[in-house]
């Protein structure tokens, strides 16, 4: 494979982190229109580990992981209570408020002879750990992947588990939910963190992908976009977000001939796509009905 | 003391801009109880084809009226597309929808008009009032003009015809307005196109105040809009007019005394302390 | 008046009418009796238009108006009251007859002034927002509403729920009054005591089908009490 | 804290090395959104000469959505210097991405504004 279709197949698996974690608040019933603030901060706090403290690249992934986790449940603690559009619009000014951070953040250490840290907001340089370790691109590839797969497979699980259709009534109505003895709230606060550590440990990986991280990367654009990805793949399976970030990304490349036009096609397709299936392509009922003909 | 009098008019000046886009979303959400991502794109395409208009001629009046008529084209397309069928739907297909029709038009916006930045015919020629140590744009004030000038109008409809009850009983509970006669897709689409025309108006202000154009626009004005119509309790047009210059005041003062890139920062921690704090009247299920 | 073939409506899979007949004579009272969940609500629903059936024919003074949309059925002359009663909460008990009445362009002050005879209670709070009403006093508002519409059919959908006593026998005196002006009414009741007492032919429905139609004396009332509550004992 | 950073110098022998670094500059060719660039890339002071670079583009907002089809730089007779044409999506701010294999394997992004003329560096 030439290194133009390892860099696609990379950024179909890092966006699908993210993805994923706007898919697995979906399930519960939430939008959230911010979880690229929980992604910038496990590419800060991954960057940090590996080019500042010298951490080996698994370290640093946990940390990112623990720290997404940790902010989310802050915000999630304090937004426990609302629904629908107030939820997703204290998510939007969360992550905003992360973005503007990341702007104000100067921390910079001389390692090695250089000066290595995030500078506001001309970005974070040199989290080259993955270029230090001859890392080629085909082998960072298979480590995205590889968490990707263990990722699926806890999904899997949950979604078979109790916790899982627990999950689901809570996404369906969680009045009803709580009535039946769910603690709504606990359930919720841990779903939001898992969500963050989710988004976190993409933002890792990719701020050892591109090497370079910048606020800017951390905009709306990318929680919308991930919230797009879970919606239009699919609300029935985990593999629905997959799918969405695949179909964007592939039909990037696959209509390279669009070149200009690739937003007016995709956009009006997207729209059209949502008319037919509101909740995706894999939503529950195609789910149902593939479990149910075997 | 001085420079705190200035930041407010200052504020109270952007805050008219907010306002007319926060009314704009809070009429669309009123009806169909779901948040537009398109508006404020629909505003910047409707601004751009000013702008391309203005290639040929300056009259400021039918530049107005081509950026009114771009945005309502382009928001009956987004009701028609995004809204129509979703009206019994989940709200997140709606708004997934409406984003990827943003997409759509500002692709459309920067095709027609590639370049970063253009230049658009001013609102006022001359430099701004000033009376004693203070002094006021007069763009500034045309635009609080058009934000008042709205609501007495919007008031107006809303209170004293009979289109305006058949909106404020479609915002109340369409399923009884539907068994009262009233046809909930035709006065939804007509709201919507109100509320685009609104819009469309407000994008030619601000362009011509600012007498440039940038493809920020769309964000800019949904993100702005939005935080108005949440600031002012989520559903309320008073509420939003409020919020817009509530938003224009912490924005001004938070830029002056905190310095610019203060200046966002305080407005969404403001919008996410009040939705923590969750008060009563922020969740109004009332529209006004 | 009104006839009703064989109409089936289904929410997804779930068929809730399966394939129900019925008719309304003119000028008559009709009731539909039925336990909880017999499909008494989807029925009415799906004649307003507000639910659109699977298949069958619902034909109202000799023409078909099942595809119709809800606001083209209110045009055509059937009102529906519907189950807990839907006001407009933020809106004056006025406006909320003013919506009623939107299909119509004029003559709306002696319609309200009839109403408001009829309903004495509604005048005292012509200006109050009907959010703040009574359960009560909403019911009547919603039937006031219905009857802005000048309805020629009024589909009433358990008016006495969740109503006191005094109020329910309220109720039914303005059911008998609007029959005496020659309102045909369709009405689906919980309280079969009282709805047999104004009926001239009611059906018992079950789990989406009709499997009773009669007038009041042609079945005991303790008989059709118990099929009404709890359902047949034969299916 | 001390004992952290010589553990990182331990653990990471290959940071000692220098840092490349490279300067762009395009002029715009006429067609839309095609540039012609000139990429110097040097390390340690002197050009880094008979590497492979592939010159990648990207958006600051939303990351991985806009790349751009990489192409591969042609070395040129000065030492250290290569040639590429990028076909970009818009005019406007972009981040180029340089990818260097060969003698050394590197990364670099470079902040650069695309204008009707040619490129300005943005940091």
């Amino acid at each position: 494979m030439d290194e133009y279709a390892i860099g696609v197949l990379t950024s179909i698996g890092l966006l699908s982190f993210v993805a994923a974690s706007a898919y697995l608040l979906l399930t519960a019933g939430e939008l959230s229109f911010g979880q690229q603030g929980f992604f910038g901060v496990g590419a800060y706090s991954g960057g940090i580990a590996t080019a500042m403290l010298g951490l080996p690249l698994p370290v640093g992934i946990l940390m990112a992981m623990l720290f997404g986790a940790a902010a989310a449940a802050l915000v999630g603690l304090s937004t426990l209570r609302l629904r629908g559009l107030h939820f997703a619009m204290a998510t939007l000014a969360a992550a905003e408020m992360l973005r503007i951070l990341f702007e104000l953040f100067h921390w910079q250490m001389e390692v090695g002879g250089e000066t290595v840290g995030p500078d506001g907001t001309q970005g974070f340089r040199g989290i080259r750990w993955v270029f230090e370790r001859g890392v080629e691109p085909l082998g960072f590839l298979f480590i995205v992947y590889g968490m990707l797969a263990f990722m699926v497979l806890c999904f899997v699980f949950l979604e078979r588990s109790k916790l899982g259709a627990t999950l689901r009534a809570l996404g369906e109505d969680p009045q009803l939910a709580g009535m039946l003895g769910i603690d709504v709230l606990r359930l919720k606060l841990a779903v939001v963190a898992a969500a963050g550590a989710l988004a976190a440990l993409g933002g890792a990986l990719f701020a050892h992908h591109n090497t370079y991280i910048e606020p800017r990367n951390f905009d709306i654009m990318l929680g919308v976009h991930s919230l797009a990805y879970a919606l239009i793949g699919g609300l029935g399976t985990v593999f629905g977000p997959l799918l969405g970030v695949a179909l964007d990304l592939g039909v990037l490349e696959g209509t390279r001939f669009f070149q200009g036009y690739r937003m007016i096609v995709f956009g009006g397709l997207v729209a059209l796509l949502l008319v037919w299936r509101p909740r995706g392509l894999l939503d529950e009922r195609f789910v149902h009905w593939l479990r149910t003909r075997r | 003391m001085i420079d705190f009098i200035q930041n407010t008019l200052d504020g109270l000046t952007a805050g008219a801009s907010y306002a007319l886009l926060g009314v704009g979303f809070t009429l669309i959400f009123g009806v169909l109880r779901r948040a537009n991502l398109s508006y404020g794109p629909a505003i910047m395409f409707g601004a751009y084809l000013a702008t391309w208009a203005s290639f040929s001629f300056k009259g400021l009046l039918l530049l107005a009226a081509i950026a009114v008529a771009g945005t309502v084209l382009a928001g009956v397309y987004v009701e028609r597309l995004c809204f129509a069928p979703h009206r019994r739907g989940p709200a997140a297909a709606a708004m997934v929808a409406s984003f990827a029709i943003w997409m759509q038009l500002e692709e459309f916006a920067t095709l027609l008009l590639p370049r970063h930045l253009y230049a658009f015919p001013a609102l006022y020629e001359g430099g701004p009032l000033n009376f004693g140590p203070f002094f006021v744009r007069v763009e500034s004030l045309l635009i609080l003009l058009a934000a008042v000038a709205t609501c007495i109008a919007g008031w107006g409809i809303l209170y004293a015809t009979r289109f305006g009850i058949a909106v404020r009983a479609v915002i109340d509970d369409p399923r009884a307005a539907e068994l009262s006669g009233i046809n909930v897709g035709a006065v939804s689409l007509r709201v919507f196109a109100a509320a685009s025309a609104i819009g469309g108006l407000t994008g030619f202000l601000i362009v011509a105040s600012h007498e440039q154009v940038t493809p920020m626009l769309g964000m800019w004005s949904t993100l702005k809009g939005m935080l108005a119509m949440m600031l002012g309790g989520l559903g309320s047009l008073p509420g939003a007019i409020a919020g817009g210059l509530a938003l224009g005041l912490i924005e001004a003062h938070s830029q002056w005394y905190l310095g610019p890139q203060f200046r966002d920062f305080i407005a969404y921690l403001l919008l996410f302390a009040l939705l923590a704090a969750r008060p009563r009247w922020m969740n109004t299920r009332s529209a006004y | 008046m009104l006839r009703v073939h064989d109409l089936v409506t289904a929410y997804g899979k779930i068929e809730a009418l399966k394939g129900v007949s019925l008719e309304v004579a003119q000028g008559s009272i009709t009731c539909l009796l039925g336990p909880n969940g017999a499909g008494k609500t989807t029925l009415m629903m799906t004649i307003a238009g507000v639910l659109k059936p699977k298949s069958g024919s619902i034909r109202f003074s000799e023409s078909e108006i099942s595809a119709l949309p809800a606001h083209a059925i209110v045009s055509r002359g059937i009102a529906l009251v519907p189950e807990n009663r839907l006001v407009f909460p933020t809106m004056t008990v006025l406006e909320n007859l003013h919506a009623g009445a939107y299909q119509r362009r004029n003559g709306f002050a002696e319609d309200i002034e009839r109403l408001f005879v009829r309903f004495p209670r509604l005048k005292e709070r012509s200006e109050q927002l009907a959010g703040t009403l009574s359960g009560g006093e909403q019911q009547m508002l919603a039937v006031a509403r219905a009857l802005m519409s000048r309805p020629k059919l009024l589909l009433m959908d358990e008016p006495s729920l969740g109503l006191a006593p005094l109020i329910v026998e309220e109720i039914f005196a303005i059911i008998a009054e609007l029959h005496r002006d020659g309102t045909t009414i369709f009405l689906v009741e919980q309280n079969a005591h009282m709805a047999l007492k104004v009926a001239h032919r009611f059906y018992l429905m079950e789990q989406g089908r009709v499997t009773f139609s009669g007038d009041p004396g042609s079945l005991a009332e303790d008989e059709v009490i118990r099929r009404a509550y709890l359902g047949s004992s034969k299916n | 804290m001390r004992r952290l950073l010589l553990l990182a110098l331990l653990v990471s022998p290959a940071a000692l090395a220098q840092k490349t670094d490279a300067k762009l500059d395009c002029k715009f060719t006429g067609t839309d959104f095609v540039y012609d660039c000139t990429i110097r890339l040097n390390r340690g002071g002197e050009p880094l000469a008979g590497a492979q670079v592939t010159v990648g583009a990207d958006m600051p907002s939303m990351p991985m959505a806009h790349n751009i089809k990489p192409v591969r730089a042609r070395p040129t007779k000065t030492p250290g210097e290569y040639r590429a044409t990028l076909d970009l999506e818009m005019t406007g701010e972009w981040a180029v991405k340089l990818r260097i294999a060969g003698p050394v394997r590197d990364q670099l992004i470079l902040h650069y504004d695309f204008t009707e003329s040619g490129t300005v560096p943005r940091k």
